[in-house]
This record gives C-alpha cells, structure tokens and sequence, in this order.
C-alpha cells in the first residue's frame, strides 16, 4: 500500500525500494516470510550484491534510512512511479519518465480525469496515471494478454489502487472499450501495434466535451496511419513528438597541462637557471568540475501523437 | 447540434485563451469594454460573455485605421457554426499541380495584383477564403507550382487573411505553450517536456505537502502544481518567492475552486526563513526584502498585497477575503500566510522543488532542512555550471541519493503523407534538472 | 581563382570573404569597378552595416588582414568551402558543412576520385567535392534547371575548378547520366525530389569494381523508396542516418548568490554584529564562464543514406 | 563474371580488414601463418594470398577445443562464389507469421533443441542456413511470432552461426568504424561525423602544408589528413606527437605509394620544438621528452625510431630506407625528419588541427605562431570545459576569429517497410571542435 500517499514509516506489506547504487536498486516486499518453490514458509532473505537483508528487520523503520546488509548498506525509500519503473517486472517493453511526463502534462491528467489507457503491458505508466489521477479520477486499462491484465489488476490492488482503476481484457483494436465508456473519458492513451484501428474507439469513448488523445508507437509508419484516422475523425490540433532525455555525468576530472614556454630557453642553461625545477616537470595536472554525456545514449523511444478531439463533434 | 452541459460558458473576470490557427495567446476578459490584439487585428471582447468555451468566432471588419505598418483593424466577433469552418483547400478545390518546380522563375512579378489592391480586397471581402482565391486567380506561377509548393503559399496566405478565432479555457497546456513562445525568459525558460518532467520528478498529487521555490515564472510553476494537487484533495503547496508580491497570473487564470486556491500558501522566502527561525514577528513588514529583490515592482502600499493592482478592473472573488478582519487592523494577509507556511514546515514537506535564478546552492541549504527522508528534490536551473556544483555539494553531503543532472531533447515531426520529416527548427534549451531523494 | 590553392596575397578578381561578425560576412569579387543597372562602368563599393568598402583598395592585401571600412572595420579572408557555403548566393536550399562533411567521408572523395553530383543546385556541396578531389580527380554535376547549370559552370570557372569539373543541363531521373559515364565513378551523390528513380542510373554509372553511393533527402519516404530500389539492385552497407551539429554559446556570466543564513540571527543584532555589512547585501554575484545551447537548433536537415555497390556485380 | 583489373589484390603485409557480418576488424596479413581471432572462431589466413580485395571466404572448421566459454573452433577459409550468398530468411522461406504475440508465453522451454544437440549440429553441419533451419524447425513458437519478431529471432541465430567473412581493404571510413567500436579511447573518442568534420574545416587537400598535433589516435588523424592529401599531389604533413615513437597503424594500413608517405613527416612535439627555436641540435636525443611523456612504451634502442618494432614480421618497404646511410652512422631518421619539419615550420603552415589529451591552450600558444594569416584552425577536445577556456582566450587574444564551439548528434536509422525508427541507442559523445581562422 506504499504507492498511495506519502508515509514515513515501512509497515509490513509494502513495496520498499532498497537502493545500492544509482545502477542497483530492487522493489522488494516487507514481509517476514515468504513461501519458497518447495511450498515451505520459510525468512524472507533478499540477496544483492553488497550481501543480504533479512527483509523482517526493516519492517517499521523510517523510510529514507539506512539498512545494513551483510557485506555493506542500502538505503530503504518509499515506491514512486518514477522508482518502480525502474524496478517493476518487466512483461513488456515499457515506457519511461520522460515520455509518461510528456504524455501526462498532453493529457491534461489531474484528479478527477477518466483516463483510458490500451495496452497495460506492465503497468510503468499506470502507476504515473494512477497517482495523477487519483483520489478522485478512474483509469481503465485494457490489455489483449489475459495473463498480464490479471497480474497488473493483482499488483494495482497490492500498491492500494484498487478504488482507482479497472483492469480489462479485451482486445479493443476489435472489440473497442465497451459501450459502458462511451462518452465517458477525458483522456485516451493507445501503445498498440495498430493505433489507428483503435482510433475509432478512442473517439467514441471521449466526452461530447472533448478530451485529448495519445499514441505511443515505435515505428514513424503507425504514426503516419493514426494521424490519417485521427485527421479523417476530426480531431485536431494533432502533433507528433520525441523526447529524449539526456543524463550528464558529473565528475572531478585532472587534466594535463603542458609547458612549452621552456623549450624556447637554450638547454645548456638548463640546469644553471632558477627555473630548472619547472623544466624538468612541464607538464602539470589541473582539476575540473566536467560534465559529459554517458557513452550510450537513448536514440529512440518512440513516436508520441498526440489531438485534441473538440467539443461536440457528433458521434453517430 | 447541443452544447454539452459540461462545457463552462465565458465568464467577465476570466483569463481566455484567444487562438487564431496556431497563434495562441491569453487575455484578461476583464469588462465588456476589453479588446484584445493580434498583431494589426483588434478584437472587442463583448460578444463573448456566456459563450460556452471551445466556441469559434468570426472577426467581423468594423473599421481600419491606416496606421505606420499598413492598415489596422477593428473588428467585432460572430458567434459561428462549425459549418463555417471549411479547409481552404477544399473551398479552393485546387487538383492541378506541376511535377516539380524546375520551370519557375523567381521574378517577383508572378502575382498580378498589386499591394494597393490586395487591400482593398480585403475591405471588401473579410473572407479569407475569397481573398486567397482572388490570389490564386491572379498568381502566373502557382498553377505551376508543386502540390507541396502549393501547400506551403495556401498556408501562408491562409495565415495572413485567417478570419476565424477561438476561445478556450486556460490549461497547463496551453499556458506553458503561449508563455515559452511569447518570451520563454518569464518563465525562467521552463520548456514542456521539462515542466512535465518536475511534475513528475516532484510526485506532486492529491495528498501531500509540497515547498516550492520559484524565482519568478508568472506564477505557471505554482499554477502547474496546484493543477497537479487537485480539487477536493488533502494536497498543499508552499509557494515560496524572493519578491514583495508572489507572481501568480497563470494561477488566477486556471480559476480554481475557492477551497484549492486557499491550500496554495504564497510567502516571501526571506520573511518566512525569518520568522520560522525566530517566531512570530508580526511587527516586520515584508518590506525588508525588498530592499534586497529589485526585480519586483513595489505597489503604492508596499505593506499590502496586491495581486490584482496591476489590472484592477477584475471582479473575481478576491483572496483576500479571507481574512476575519478589515485591512490595516488586523493580522495583515501576509502574517496570516506566514504562519500558516511556518505551521507546515515543521510538520515538514513531501517534496522540494527550487526553480532558481540565483545559485540554487544556498538555497537548497536553507529549505532541504524542511523535507522528510525518503522525498524526492527537483532543482531547476538554465544553467548547468550551478547545478554541477550543487551536485557535487549534495553528493558530498550525503543527504540525497539517487543524484541525476538531465536535460531534454525535444523535436516535433511533420507527419503528412510522403512529407514525414522532424521539424526543420528545435528549441535549444530544455534547461537542467537536478533530481534526487532525501536520505534520513 | 581564390579556391584552388592557400595564396597569400588578394589578387584581382578573387573572391574575398570580408567578415564582419560570426553574424555578418560576404563574399565580394576584388574587383576595381563593376558595370551598373544603366551599363556604366562605376568604382566597385561595398555596402555594408559598417559603412562602405572601396574593393579596390583591397587588392594586394593580405589574407587576414584587417580592412578599414568607413564607419568601422573588417577582415579579409580567403574563401573556403565552409565560408563559402555560408556566404554564397543561395539558388536553392543548400546543404551545410556537418552534412556535407559525413558525405565526402562516406563516399570517400579524395584526390583522384570521380564523383557525380545531381543536382548541383547552389553548388555548395560542388565546392567540398571539388576542393578533396583537385588536381587528380574530377567532378560530374548534373542539374535538370538550365539557368542553375550555367550559372554554376560559370561560377566554377571564375573559381579556378574548369579542368576538374564537368557541369550538366540534364533531367537525370529520366535519362540517366550519359553513356559516356557508364561504369566511370568511384561515387555518386543524389539529391533530389526521387532519388529511387535515379538509383539505377547510380548503379550504371559506378565503377564494376564498386563503389559508394549517397543520396540526402528531407523526407523519410524518400529514403524509404531510396533504400527499396538499391535493396533491389545488390547495393549493401545500406546505412541512413541524421547529422545535426550543435553549436555551444560561450559567455562569461555574472549569477547571484544568495545568503539565507542571516536570517537565523535575530534581526534585533543586525546593526551590532560585525557582520552587519554582509547582511545588508545577501545577494553578491559570481562570476561563471557557461556555454549553453543557442535558443534555436536545426532539428532536422536530411536523410543521408549511404551505400556499397560491391564489386564485380553485373549490369547487363 | 571477370575481376575487375582495378581491384588489387591481398598481400603479405598488408593490414586488411576481416568483416563478418556486420562485425569488421583490423588485422595485420604479417606472414602465411598468420591468423585472426572473432569470438570463438580462429580464422587461418594463408589461403587469402593473391586473392582480390572484396572477396568472400567460407570459414571451413578444421577443429573444435573445448574452452572455458565454450567450444574453440579452428576455421580454414575457402574463396566462394557470390551464388553461395544468399540471405537466411530466402533460404528458410518463411512465410507464415503471427498477427501479434499475444499468445507467446516465455517459459524457456520454446526450443526443443538442448544446447548439447545444437553444439553437435555446429560441428556436423557447418551452414549456418542448415543450423537454423534446424533451430526453427524445433522452436514451438517460432511460427507464431509476429514477423518482426521472427525477422529478429533469424538475425540474432544468423549473426551467431554466419560461417562467410568477407576481405576489404582498409580506408579510413572502414578504420574509424572499427577503432570506435572496438576501443573509442585509442583514437581519443574521435567519432566518424567529427572525424569527417576535422577534415572539411581544416581545409585539408592536395595543396598546401598542414600541422598537425594529436596525442595519440593510433594514426588515424595523421592518416586521415593524408588520405585528403592525395597520391602524387604538393600537399604536405607535418604530424607532431608527444611520444618518442608516432602511433602510425591506421597510416601503414592505407599502404599509401611512397612518395605520398614521405610527405607525412612525425615529429616528437618538444623535440621540434626545441630544434626549431635553437637551430639544429644533432646531440639531443629524443629521450629527453620521453622523461615527460611516459604514455607511450620506450623501446630497447631508445635513440631509434621503431615503428615496426610492435610486430617484427611485417615485410612491407621499411620507412627508415629513405636515409643515405646505415644506422648509428650519419644523422639518425629523427634528426632527419626534425630538420624536414623545421623547414615548413619556417615557412609556415596553411592550417592547425591539435587533437590533444593535455590542455589545448599552451599547445595552441606555441603553434599559432607558425600558422599563416587567413587560415583555418581546428582543436578537438573531449572535455568541453578545456575548449570553453581556449575558446575565451582565443577570442580575448584577437588572433584568431569566426570563433565557433560545436558538437554533434548522430543518428542511425532502421528503414524498413512499416517498421521505420531511429536506431534504440546512440553513441552519446561526439567530442568537441573548436574551430577558427587566423588573422594577420
């Protein structure tokens, strides 16, 4: 339940996530025990690279402390969105924090919106939806795969949203979101191989008021496709973008810096002149706060369309 | 055709976002009299109360006036059907176009009408469409020009002689939009992608309390934040600022509940460290600062707020109505924010957003003190070297983990067939985020 | 003939760049008089924002002088491609030296190779191509715009490049590069509306022992057809990409720093303390050398993509 | 089909360039026992001799030992003919593909092969093509994948079992490829776009004396700059370095004719330097640098150039028989190539390109001074702040103008009907130019 508001203390049963490094760091659960392959009841006990943790001990300790583990520390830090989509379990390719913010702010996603999202993969942007959303908005999420729709309706409920959100299986490129929804959503969101055949869907399901549209996809050709149905349905105000985020890396580095200015002094005088400490040694280091791009760079996520389906657009 | 019930009317006292094709701006609906300019158009507002918003108005030619850069225009607005609102290119029915352009000259002789006439064309038909097609119709060249080369003219001339404006209520969205076009410096030049991302970053939601400092953006940070934090919820916001006077446009015009705009608490950063420090100094006025923070200009009665005196003809619900007493008895609105802005930083706050001019450095020094373990920081700054530094001084610290320096790249595509490509220009600056969570 | 070789000295009839600012260059011809609109043959001034130059004057300067003009000064520099590029008289969109400078790698132009170039369009490129292939190769440009190919044959010959180029007033989509060039290029580069239907031209033009081929392109569906057509006739190494140079602003800048801790001393000791002084003035400036992103950045110039014509492929 | 007459043929001696697949490499061919290493796979070379550039040979296995990571296979080539090429996707014929994979469940237990039956299959079938036939044929959800999802499932198999390599040679857009992938480090992160702009800004061609200082790019900037000046052209280099041995792999892979490598003259940065100031200076060895520059190892003689010394086998010309007389007699080749280079530093250079590791600033002090007015300068760093601080000295001197600080963005594509992107990942650091003219 660690996912709804901010808490200060773990209380057993919620997600925790355990932070080595900026490279390490696990989404694990507070509980004493857990059942092993066998079917036995036995310790919880999370291994990591700087040794273990027996999960019990950290159950009522303040987040944002420190946890010894067997062979060094960790940091214990409450879930958000923005750590748990570093940590979930992937059962799809998932989207990351800076497509979600851009398609959050475009959504215009505040408590109290209805939010339609097609896939629910695994639930990366859910939970972003989920905490823009909530206390007072809903998120429908459909996905095609039964198995992973049940296990995100299973982990929503864990993390405590279950109130805020219903769980589908459908396959809504040819079903659509049920005619329940219709005329029901602020905001409809589609990562599907075939946007544009759920386009027509998307626009049924928008409020007579109006709402706005995205689709998330990695190829230009599903872009190019949606945007021919959007254009065809009347939605306007249609544009497409990327977003890349670029970390820099932040280090001291000692740079050398060479003399030359001595070869222009005749080299017999070298060693007669007060400067000979200098010569021998013309080359120095320097210290400087650099800053630098990692060596590998996201070049691609996908392409995000986004319209704006304008108030009272007849649907019949 | 119904009006959706859902869909808010115009009201006087509205800030309204007047859009004209791609052109978007926002303008105070202050009194019937309020007009609005776009470039050589003026607009009387009038005809607007208690449209509903989303509604498209025509700009009717009243009169013009030959001014220093060519004719202005007064026009009244129409109501109009979405019947109205045909493509150019449909009305025009243009099919012909050359293969390529290899047998254009560029002459500047290829339109037969003069300026002079083009101009009285336009007195004497408003209609854009008639305008282009008179164009058109006495163009030598743009029959032969390529159906992209076409496209491109229509939609120049199209913008030039465009009749039809828009109106729609204030969002995020749109505000960040006209505000980074307009002058991307009144908002410390906060882009989108990263304005969505200290959303983000910040978990800024319906519960929580969250300290913001911001030197300056017309109020959108706080504004976007209080958008995030919602109507009917538990959220509330600290909104520190370094002026006499908090910056607060982009917040008014979103007209949020009464209840919401209360749970945004706006205190001067220099009297409230003060006063959180050494208690209640209700003898102190907020004047002291400003001999420090020039960039704000002082009202006439510099120991009041006055958020509204720089367009004082507005008649929404003023805050300061809540305050118990009359002005200059009581507790003035600034000791009241003050207190409550105190209360909640030692209860301490779930989040920490500093969006700085100055070096965010000692700033993050006074304020981290004030956020609860295990809470995310987001420090915004245009300059990268400052946040370098105060990377480093965190690192150092040891006081905040999971440390990140980004910045974005952000590029929009035009997607139409056989003409898919990235946009030809890029805005250059995203500015930097510092990201982080505090440690016990 | 200021192209072909470094020289030292302004001679008459160079083009001359005279810079004024990273902003503000022209290319001038040196040349002491110039006939005007009424066919009078009138002394050679130059306008600029400055005041005016008498080009006479700068005969038989040094390259990187500084010239006097009336209401200031500037410099002289020697034409290269790269000043050239942005100073010439644009008669189409051109392409820039990032571009331009992946394109002569790629296609590996180097002293000896044969090139062919359609369209030669503002002969930008031409004067990159021609600069790596003199005095041992030799440039083939073709363009289907009469007025363009003669006005670049001329311009070629006032810079010194006649005996390495030849210059076309053909529509290659539909008639190929000439028998005459059948098998006899290293490389060819394309740049036009449909580089797919110039892609077997391409094929017959290049050497049997293989060779390299580039087209650049501002749409993705030009490449995508591009790529379809070279699939087909066994070119390999197919690689599109997008080059976009950046460039950094450097400036010295003045930030403020802000003193807070003041404000934990009780304000009643302001005027006793020593350090009165400072707390009058928390706010000092710093002084910082930055380098930030100019507020506009090209997002977009072309498509290149590149390709192999292996050896020994057959082209009957 | 004839061979073309042009298309050379492979040498003993020569470097050539070892491509499977997409993977190239860079291998010296030093003598008929020479072999090369991809992976797993040891290649003999023997069989290459005479055979011309461009052509492919099947990897025929010889051996299998088993090794830590696996089996070792030991492979003779055999020349092949281009009918024997054909892609894996025509061979298997796959035609039937899943709409989507919404029925695919990762359990592990998809192909019914154990990697025991896969190993065996290696050894009796050596066709790659067969190999995964087989590998298809026993995958239970092969062909229920989506076609992309097959088409990336062939690739990964066919990348591990492509039995054909294919034998180029060396030019220096195959050479910067192979040094950046392989180690970016060894050629100081030089990425090809900036490669390829170093040469367009330095204006280097077939006229004209250039300078060069670089710290170390295992040839490749001297070799580039050469490649731009041509066989049998007046240009000339003069290649500065700071060890006492120039690092030349990627100049002796070009095989460049004699008279062009002649025109490259390497110089050790102090020990010119101090030659050029103090006239000739046939006492000093080239040692004395060496006590400062420890990056690069001393060999046995240090008195002695020994380009070759890394790989004594090689049997192409020896640089060193330009000198009239035997070793340790007359004037050594450095002396030589000291005196050569002092000369055109007299006379003055026609453009400055330094690629250094150290601070460009005081390099840059003492090397303007021997460029000509009106010529361009190019510094490539890969740490920016050290360029910010040359750029502000630069432009404070007034000796050098049309100042520019750049970088660039590189992106690859996938084009692909109907799955067209730019490529997932992308090299981050281009490194950075800083580029100018001179003024008189």
């Amino acid at each position: 339940m660690s996912f709804l508001k901010p808490k200060t203390h773990i209380e057993q049963g919620d997600i925790v996530i355990l932070y080595l490094s900026v490279n390490s760091m696990h989404a694990i659960e507070a509980v004493p025990t857990i059942v092993n392959k066998k079917g036995e009841t036995i310790q919880h006990v999370f291994q990591t690279n700087y040794g273990s943790l027996k999960v019990e001990s950290i159950i009522g300790v303040e987040y944002g402390s420190r946890v010894e583990l067997s062979k060094g520390w960790a940091n214990v830090l409450q879930p958000t969105p923005e750590l748990w989509t570093q940590t979930l379990p992937h059962r799809t390719q998932i989207i990351y924090t800076p497509d979600i913010s851009m398609i959050l702010h475009q959504l215009e996603v505040r408590p109290g919106a209805v939010v339609i999202e097609s896939g629910t993969g695994s639930g990366s942007l859910s939970h972003y939806i989920l905490r823009a959303l909530k206390p007072t908005g809903h998120l429908h999420t459909f996905d095609f795969h039964e198995a992973r729709a049940d296990q995100a309706r299973d982990e929503f409920k864990r993390h405590g949203f279950a109130t805020y959100v219903s769980v589908y299986h459908r396959d809504v490129c040819n079903l659509g979101f049920s005619t329940e929804l219709d005329g029901a959503a602020d905001a409809v969101f589609l990562d599907l191989p075939a946007p544009d055949l759920a386009v027509p869907h998307a626009f049924k399901a928008l409020k007579l008021s109006g709402g706005r549209f995205c689709s998330f996809s990695p190829c230009i050709e599903q872009s190019q496709r949606c945007i021919q149905e959007l254009t065809k349905l009347g939605f306007n105000e249609i544009c497409s973008m990327e977003v890349l985020q670029q970390e820099s890396v932040i280090k001291t580095r000692s740079l050398p810096v060479i003399d030359l200015e001595f070869l222009k002094l005749p080299k017999t005088n070298e060693s007669s002149t007060p400067n000979a400490e200098e010569t021998k040694t013309p080359k120095e280091l320097k210290k400087y706060l650099t800053s630098s791009n990692p060596q590998t760079l996201p070049g691609h996520t996908g392409f995000l369309t986004f319209a704006t389906l304008p108030p009272n657009i007849p649907k019949a | 055709m119904s009006t959706d019930v859902t869909t808010p009317n115009i009201q006087l006292g509205d800030y309204i976002v007047i859009q004209r094709q791609k052109y978007t701006k926002l303008q105070k609906f202050g009194s019937l009299d309020a007009t609005s300019t776009l470039g050589k158009e003026t607009l009387e507002l009038k005809s607007l109360l208690d449209q509903p918003y989303g509604s498209t108005f025509k700009m009717c030619v009243k009169e013009t006036k030959s001014g220093k850069r060519g004719a202005q225009r007064h026009h009244t607005l129409e109501l109009c059907s979405d019947t109205e609102l045909r493509s150019t290119r449909e009305v025009l029915g243009i099919s012909s176009s050359g293969a390529d352009n290899r047998d254009i000259c560029d002459n500047g002789e290829a339109q037969a009408l003069k300026s002079s006439d083009i101009e009285q064309l336009r007195e004497a038909c408003n209609e854009s469409s008639k305008i282009i097609e008179k164009l058109v119709e006495n163009s030598k060249t743009f029959h032969t020009r390529t159906e992209y080369s076409q496209e491109k003219y229509l939609l120049k001339k199209e913008k030039k002689y465009f009749e039809f404006v828009q109106i729609r209520q204030p969002t995020i969205r749109l505000m960040v939009d006209i505000f980074y076009r307009q002058d991307a410096e009144k908002i410390m030049g906060i882009r989108v992608d990263t304005l969505s991302q200290i959303i983000s970053y910040s978990g800024v939601c319906g519960f929580g309390n969250y300290l913001l400092y911001e030197s300056g953006t017309n109020g959108l940070l706080p504004a976007a934040m209080m958008n995030s934090i919602g109507a009917d919820t538990e959220g509330t916001l600290v909104h520190m600022h370094p002026g006499n006077v908090p910056q607060k446009q982009a917040l008014l015009a979103l007209k949020l509940p009464l209840e919401q705009q209360q749970r945004c608490v706006s205190v001067n950063l220099y009297s409230v460290l003060r006063e959180f420090y050494q208690g209640e100094t209700t003898s102190v006025s907020p004047a002291e600062p400003s001999a420090v923070e020039a960039e704000e200009t002082l009202p006439e009665t510099p120991t009041e707020e006055q958020p509204e005196a720089v367009e004082p003809s507005t008649k929404k619900p003023k805050l300061d109505e809540a305050p118990p007493r009359g002005n200059n008895k009581g507790p003035l609105r600034w000791q009241l924010e003050n207190k409550r802005a105190t209360t909640l930083m030692h209860e301490k706050f779930d989040s920490l957003v500093v969006a700085a001019k100055e070096h965010p450095s000692s700033i993050l020094q006074a304020l981290l003190p004030l956020v609860r373990p295990s809470r995310p920081i987001v420090v915004f700054s245009t300059c990268k070297e400052l946040l370098q530094e105060t990377f480093m001084e965190l690192k150092t610290s040891g006081k905040v983990t999971a440390l990140h320096l980004t910045s974005n790249w952000l590029r929009t595509y035009q997607i139409l067939p056989n003409r898919t490509h990235p946009e030809v220009n890029m805005s250059g600056n995203s500015g930097y985020l510092l990201t982080g969570f505090t440690l016990k």
